[in-house]
């Protein structure tokens, strides 16, 4: 999941300063951020309409119609309690998204503030956060998870917590990062000599200028959370019941793959493409926005 | 005479480099009259820098105290300095970095305007008037620093520090990263400003060149410390201090003068954090070196309203000497 | 090669175990799988239903089950009460040989007894079953180093005494073994070697891989036809699948998702030997936490909302047996005579709203509590009381540990469990689940039952005891204080060259 | 360099105290019971319940359990397990801690050279269909989640072709698939770092310079620009390695490998504190060894790189 840290660390580090007509030429010009915007687009698309174009209620159980083949009035088929695969499949890319828009919501919020509030201050405050993210990174992050997993119960609200708890340290050392190098820039230098509070300085002069690294640190922790989420579920650990959930779905289906594959495989192949959706929209997006990969 | 607008009071700044320390300033004392521009100047790394970033508390003073139309700031809190804030502003050297590339020139140069609690009305109108001021035309406010030229962002960056009216501005290396042309046009509208409005200037400079061409009085700083002070034209027609003599024969037109070339020290300025390894330019470190309980003299109170550090005549020439020796 | 059936191995009611006088044309060793590594090897601290399934094939008790679930003797050859009930005399079998080749006495016995009791001992399940015998408590308080109730007579005879009459006590598994352990492997000797009788003994424990058991050439009942059985940890059902199709196992023990897997495949199902579990299973209601539960009509109408028979079809692809009561057919005290409960969505929509609650208007929301692997029938209860009753029900997962004990400490209001026989008879699950002062109370208590079990288990006469557990089970059933659930089968496929293999109709 | 490794492990001692105090009182944080697991469906006998829990020192106050472990962890026994009856940790997991790190090493030396390669064969083909190909793989690579990914070769190596066994732990063929498994998305991420790096490298005038001189284009990438490449891969291994051991709590799951990823979540199911807690401890050392290692390399590749100065 942190396999992209060290990348999106080491190439984003200087504030790019460039127009936003810029950005968008180049954002078309680059064929991987278009691949992943418009997959991105789309499962976001049905993420959102959800619960409007789900052929059947994804949770309802008909006991006399399981294990249904693909085909026919359930096109996908249905699994072990009857229950529509394609509906399921379309509301999993509702909680999927929603897990992982709001850990990054969260770890982004958080993370920024206290990796900015520790290279602004520096110090003991810088001390004591910078030894936190360190004790947290000295933990496979999975361990983490299941820690925090057995200690809240499983549930939605458990997997939020243990992704986001595992997922700040690394945001807040970008931020700390980029906003070390950013304070000592003149521009910084001169709000504080002309009386701007500090609140105001993170807010107008720091943060739009360490936001597009984050961007691209934010599409690529996307995918990464998606499959986080899954692979959380598919301990066990992960979003409960009635929710359905792609990991969740492939671990209900891994058992049965033989007798009926369509439902490990279905799910498989949904989080498969948003995956590589979200990877090519990251890998597009750093391209356009980092400068040392311009021309590229 | 009136109480000085700026008063710094044996100020010294040094700084922790891993064991060693590092004096970027020692003991300098100055005034800086009200409507005055005082010219500091010196080869880069000589703290001039930290002087000024001092000045606006931008960085605290190891030791000593700076003054402020009367009222010892120098141990404000950030939120006590804030009200202060309007009455000191600063221009930076480099007009590239020292605007936010994300703000338009018009939030940029209402920025202390909204720190004072300006309405938003009013901001407007100042907006515009300071740019106009600085020679930029109103539509420059809704544009971003990446459309304008070094010339024209340095303008942006005066019109900054003139939007709240302050009495005092630190011009840090204001002019060092533009064009000689360039340099003379702001250089022009900054005189202009002070003929106008009174402000008064502490410009921060390594080009006696500029600093000739803006600034009433003129103090030399080396190795952190004042060597010399004295009005332009004390400065530049009789310099005391073999260091100012050197940095004015490095300019051209100041060097020809009546005193003939005076060899000008080349190689790196001597390293502040360790005095031994000066190699070149050795005569005030010798100075120090030799005399431990004038390691720091004071400078003699002239009348001539003329400071400059007492130095060792003999051991001067001598230094003078082995410079000659070691370029040849 | 024909192979004879020469033994029942497994033999406790605790266990899913296999009943092999098994033998194999190919493999010496036979293998099988087991869901989890077990967590003990020892008759001692033996307290969970995996090691018993590998413990069963090393340690007897005075009694065993055969492959009809009756009751048979082991090693005690017979037995008779002692006066008022208040104990029993043992007559222990001869020419029994430990896994170290001694022989197995009347000392064994009482040594093994006091082993269970001795305070430090961690003693698992075995040891609550000795509470009756007198001098229990002395023992388990560290006030005596001996067991004062048990009474060596001769080598084989043993008398043990109780404090109140307990019927049932020579089919309690209580594990017997070698008195000359500890002195020939030391105090540790638990995970080093075993001290049973029975037909196999303790090889060697990768842990987290497999049990690996040898054959007890010297065993009473025969020396086994195989060389031994390993236990191959397999947590997955879908591995265990692929390990048996590939030929790396010879038994496999089809769980959960492989079942219909194995039914829908002509070529496995024709391999799949089936036996019922001796276990129970029910929906608990417990009034005290849900205020609607107080009214019997609740109650009929949650039972009356779930279709046994769809269940069986749907959830168990036909592997299960619907359940009327709260004994299982198979172990003794099985009323063949109760009732169905039939499916009826009208009817319980009416006696709901008899009670008060017209299409659920009224009734508070309540959570349905299970672990993981019951998730999908609790996700079956939900839907239907929802969709039935109206009911507002939530499915809510709780790690197995943690719902133990909540549902053991009356903390859980709603949920469906199984109770497996601890040992064969009826009583046990009658007195665990629905007495009211047992720890293991569902949340419906009620006199008159209750003495009805104290009766009976001091009515040693079989016939008359079974009556009076038909009695009380009519009576919980006719005030619906629980809705039995379908019971799956027991199932296990078997390789090809492997004969002689029987499941024990047991948990 | 010296003085900076020692200072590095004196740092490393003081996250791994910091890690003992953290996972002893978050595991115990975690609802659930112990002793209620030993008991389970017998749960509620109190008698036996306060026998055990005495047994186990569960009754005694934190602080006091906390001393007792951290006692066992010095003698080397890491305390009694809960789950395995009589049974030292150190019993349990003594097969896992070799098992789990041999298959993440062996993932990693696969995984490294396997990726410098493609990633090199990439960039030296920038703009290619070969490249695009070659990304779309990589992209794939590591988006496929890796349970995925193993059911879909179990499927077809072992069910369909019957190449290789379908799990388990002890022979090198029941190696192979578990390692596929694990290398596929660490060598995709590092292919991926490579062709980056590759691509920068190769803009720079050293190469050109080399190029001039007319130096064999294989060994221009070869030894001039992947030498300068490797110095950034290098790094990010420490990151690699970590997502294989969490790899490894999926891997091991699937195929069956007695693993200390599939104890860990064994043991944080059966609430099996001290187990969970050293092997916790354990990835944590082997963790932070491993990025110590990296840093030492990294030093040791890049010798501009002076510790003393850089942590003033």
């Amino acid at each position: 999941m942190t396999l992209e840290t060290a990348k999106a660390d080491t190439l984003n580090a200087p504030a790019p300063r460039r127009g936003l007509s810029d950005f968008q030429i180049r954002f078309l010009r680059s064929r991987n951020a278009m691949i992943g915007s418009i997959i991105v687009t789309l499962v976001t698309i049905v993420a959102l309409l959800a619960p409007w174009i789900t052929p059947h209620d994804p949770t309802k159980v008909s006991i006399m119609a399981t294990w249904l083949p693909p085909g026919g009035e359930h096109l996908l088929g249905t699994d072990a309690l009857g229950r529509d695969v394609l509906s399921r499949l379309i509301m999993g890319a509702r909680v999927s998204l929603t897990v992982a828009l709001s850990v990054l919501a969260i770890t982004m919020t958080f993370g920024t503030l206290l990796g900015m509030v520790a290279a602004w201050y520096r110090g003991h405050v810088d001390n004591v956060l910078m030894r936190f993210v360190d004790i947290i990174f000295a933990f496979p992050e999975l361990i983490i998870a299941i820690i925090v997993a057995a200690a809240m119960g499983p549930g939605t609200f458990t997997v939020i917590v243990a992704l986001a708890l595992v997922w700040w340290p690394g945001i807040a050392r970008m931020a700390r990062a980029l906003v070390l190098s950013l304070r000592e820039e003149p521009f910084v230098e001169a709000g504080i000599a002309c009386g701007t509070p500090t609140w105001r300085i993170m807010w107008r002069h720091l943060l739009p200028n360490i936001v597009s690294p984050m961007i691209v640190r934010a599409s690529l922790g996307v995918g990464m959370i998606i499959m986080a989420e899954a692979t959380m579920s598919f301990l066990g650990i992960g979003v409960q019941e009635p929710y359905p959930t792609w990991g969740g779905m492939i671990r209900d289906g891994l058992p049965n793959l033989r007798t009926d594959p369509h439902l490990a495989l279905s799910a498989s192949v949904a989080l498969g493409i948003t995956m590589i959706g979200f990877n090519l929209l990251g890998d597009g997006l750093r391209d356009v926005l980092d400068p040392k990969s311009r021309g590229r | 005479m009136t109480a000085p607008l700026l008063k710094l009071e044996n100020i010294s700044k040094r700084f922790r480099v891993g064991n060693k320390e590092l004096a970027a300033v020692s003991d300098v004392s100055l005034d800086v009259a009200a409507g005055e521009t005082l010219g500091i100047v010196g080869e880069s790394g000589c703290g001039k820098s930290t002087l000024g970033r001092m000045i606006l508390r931008l960085t605290d003073p190891s030791d000593g105290a700076i003054v402020f139309d009367g009222r010892d700031i120098t141990r404000l809190s950030k939120r006590a300095m804030r009200p202060l804030r309007r009455d000191i502003q600063i221009v930076f050297q480099d007009p590239y970095a020292s605007l936010n590339p994300r703000m338009k020139v018009g939030e940029i140069v209402a920025e202390p305007l909204v720190n004072i609690g300006m309405k938003r009305a009013e901001i407007a109108a100042r907006v515009a008037e300071v740019l106009k001021v600085v020679g930029l035309p109103a539509e420059s406010a809704d544009r971003y620093p990446h459309a304008f030229s070094g010339g024209q962002r340095q303008r942006i960056g005066i019109a900054r520090a003139l939007a709240v009216k302050p009495r005092l501005i630190v011009c840090d290396e204001a002019v060092s990263a533009l064009d000689v042309s360039v340099q003379a046009q702001v250089l022009t509208l900054l005189r202009d400003i002070q003929r106008e409005t009174g402000v008064t200037f502490v410009f921060i400079s390594h080009n006696l060149g500029v600093v000739r061409f803006l600034c009433h009085r003129i103090a030399v700083l080396y190795l952190g410390r004042v060597v010399e002070i004295g009005t332009e034209a004390q400065l530049f027609e009789t310099p005391q201090h073999p260091y100012t003599q050197a940095l004015l024969s490095a300019i051209p037109e100041a060097g020809a003068g009546r005193r003939g070339r005076i060899p000008v020290p080349s190689g790196e300025i001597p390293n502040p954090i360790n005095r031994r390894r000066v190699a070149r330019f050795t005569c005030a470190v010798r100075v120090f070196r030799t005399n431990a309980a004038a390691k720091y003299p004071r400078l003699p109170q002239i009348r001539t309203d003329r400071p400059w550090r007492a130095t060792f005549p003999g051991r001067m020439r001598k230094a003078r000497i082995e410079h000659r020796k070691t370029k040849e | 090669m024909p192979i004879d059936l020469k033994k029942a191995l497994g033999a406790t009611a605790l266990a899913t175990a296999i009943l092999a006088g098994a033998g194999s044309a190919m493999a010496a060793d036979l293998r099988v799988n087991i869901a989890a590594d077990p967590s003990m090897i020892d008759p001692i601290t033996y307290s969970e239903l995996i090691a018993g399934q590998v413990i069963s094939n090393m340690y007897e008790s005075f009694t065993a089950i055969d492959a009809d679930g009756q009751v048979i003797p082991a090693l005690a050859e017979s037995w008779e009460p002692l006066e008022g009930n208040l104990g029993f005399r043992f007559k222990l079998r001869e020419g029994v040989k430990f896994h170290s080749g001694r022989e197995f006495t009347a000392e064994d016995v009482k040594f093994s007894f006091e082993e269970l009791l001795r305070p430090g001992n961690k003693a698992g399940l075995n040891a609550p079953y000795l509470d009756v015998v007198v001098g229990a408590d002395a023992m388990k308080d560290g006030s005596a180093d001996t067991l004062s109730g048990v009474t060596v007579v001769d080598d084989y005879t043993v008398e043990v005494a109780f404090t109140r009459p307990d019927v049932l006590f020579p089919i309690y598994p209580i594990y017997l073994f070698d008195s000359g352990i500890v002195e020939e492997a030391g105090p540790e000797w638990y995970n080093k070697v075993s001290a049973g009788t029975g037909a196999f003994k303790f090889e060697n424990w990768s842990r987290g891989q497999k049990v690996e058991l040898a054959a007890h050439a010297d065993y009473w009942g025969g020396a086994p036809a195989i060389d031994g059985v390993e236990f191959a940890v397999i947590p997955s059902p879908e591995t265990a699948m692929a390990m048996f199709e590939t030929g790396d196992l010879d038994v496999m023990v089809v769980d959960g998702p492989s079942m219909r897997r194995v039914l829908g495949n002509p070529e496995l199902k024709e391999r799949a030997i089936t036996a019922a579990r001796a276990q129970v299973r029910y929906l608990a209601m417990n009034s005290d936490l849900y205020e609607p539960f107080k009214d019997k009509r609740v109650r009929e109408a949650v039972c009356r909302s779930l279709d046994q028979d769809a269940m069986i079809a749907g959830l168990y692809s036909g592997a299960a047996k619907p359940l009327y009561g709260q004994v299982t057919e198979g172990v003794a005290g099985y009323n063949p005579d109760l009732p169905k409960i039939e499916y009826d969505p009208e009817k319980a929509k009416a006696l709901l709203a008899e009670a008060g609650y017209p299409n659920g208007d009224g009734l508070p929301p309540i959570k349905l509590s299970t672990t993981e692997p019951n998730k999908n029938q609790h996700l079956y209860f939900a839907s239907q009381l929802q969709e039935i009753l109206n009911m507002p029900v939530d499915v809510e997962l709780v790690e197995r540990g943690t719902h133990l004990k909540s549902i053991n400490s009356g903390q859980t209001p709603f949920f469906a469990w199984g109770w497996s026989a601890g040992y064969p008879d009826g009583l046990y699950f009658l007195s665990q689940l629905w007495y009211s002062d047992s720890p293991y109370n569902r949340g419906w208590k009620n006199a008159e039952f209750d003495a009805l079990i104290d009766k009976a288990s001091m009515t040693a006469d079989n016939k008359e005891r079974y009556a009076i557990y038909h009695e009380a089970e009519g009576m919980l059933m006719d005030d619906w204080g629980t809705c039995p659930l379908p019971v799956s089968t027991l199932m296990a496929t078997v390789r090809d060259g492997v004969s002689g293999v029987a499941i024990q109709p047991s948990a | 360099m010296l003085h900076y490794a020692t200072r590095r492990l004196l740092g490393l001692t003081l996250v791994w105290a910091v890690a003992l105090i953290v996972t002893f009182f978050a595991v115990r944080a975690v609802p659930g019971d112990p002793i209620m697991v030993m008991l389970s469906d017998h749960a509620g006998d109190a008698a036996l319940e306060a026998r055990l829990r005495a047994d186990y020192g569960l009754d005694r106050p934190l602080p006091v359990q906390f001393l007792a472990y951290i006692g066992d962890v010095l003698n080397g026994t890491f305390g009694l397990s809960y789950r395995y009856v009589g049974s030292t940790v150190i019993d349990v997991i003594r097969d896992g801690m070799t098992i789990t790190p041999l298959l993440a090493l062996s993932a990693l030396f696969i995984a490294v050279p396997l990726g410098l390669f493609f990633g090199v064969f990439a960039a030296v083909r920038a703009g290619s269909w070969a490249d695009t190909g070659i990304i779309l793989l990589l992209v794939t690579f590591i988006s496929i989640p890796s349970f995925a990914l193993a059911a879909l070769l179990v499927w077809m190596l072992s069910l369909k072709l019957a190449l290789l066994p379908v799990a388990g732990w002890g022979s090198p063929a029941q190696l192979v698939l578990p390692v596929t498994v694990l290398v596929v998305g660490p060598m995709a991420v590092i292919a991926r770092l490579t062709r980056t790096y590759m691509l920068e490298v190769l803009d720079r005038d050293f190469v050109r310079t080399a190029r001039a001189k007319g130096v064999r284009e294989n060994r221009v990438i070869w030894r001039h620009a992947l030498g300068n490449t490797m110095v950034p891969i290098v790094t990010s291994i420490g990151l690699i390695f970590g997502g294989l051991l969490s790899g490894a709590f999926v891997v091991e799951t699937v195929f069956n490998i007695p693993g200390l990823g599939r104890i860990a979540i064994d043991s944080v199911l059966a609430r099996d504190y001290p187990v969970t807690m050293s092997i916790v401890l354990l990835f944590t050392v082997f963790y932070s060894l491993i990025n110590l290692c990296v840093d030492l390399i990294y030093a040791w590749l890049d010798p501009r790189i002076r510790f003393d100065e850089a942590s003033a």
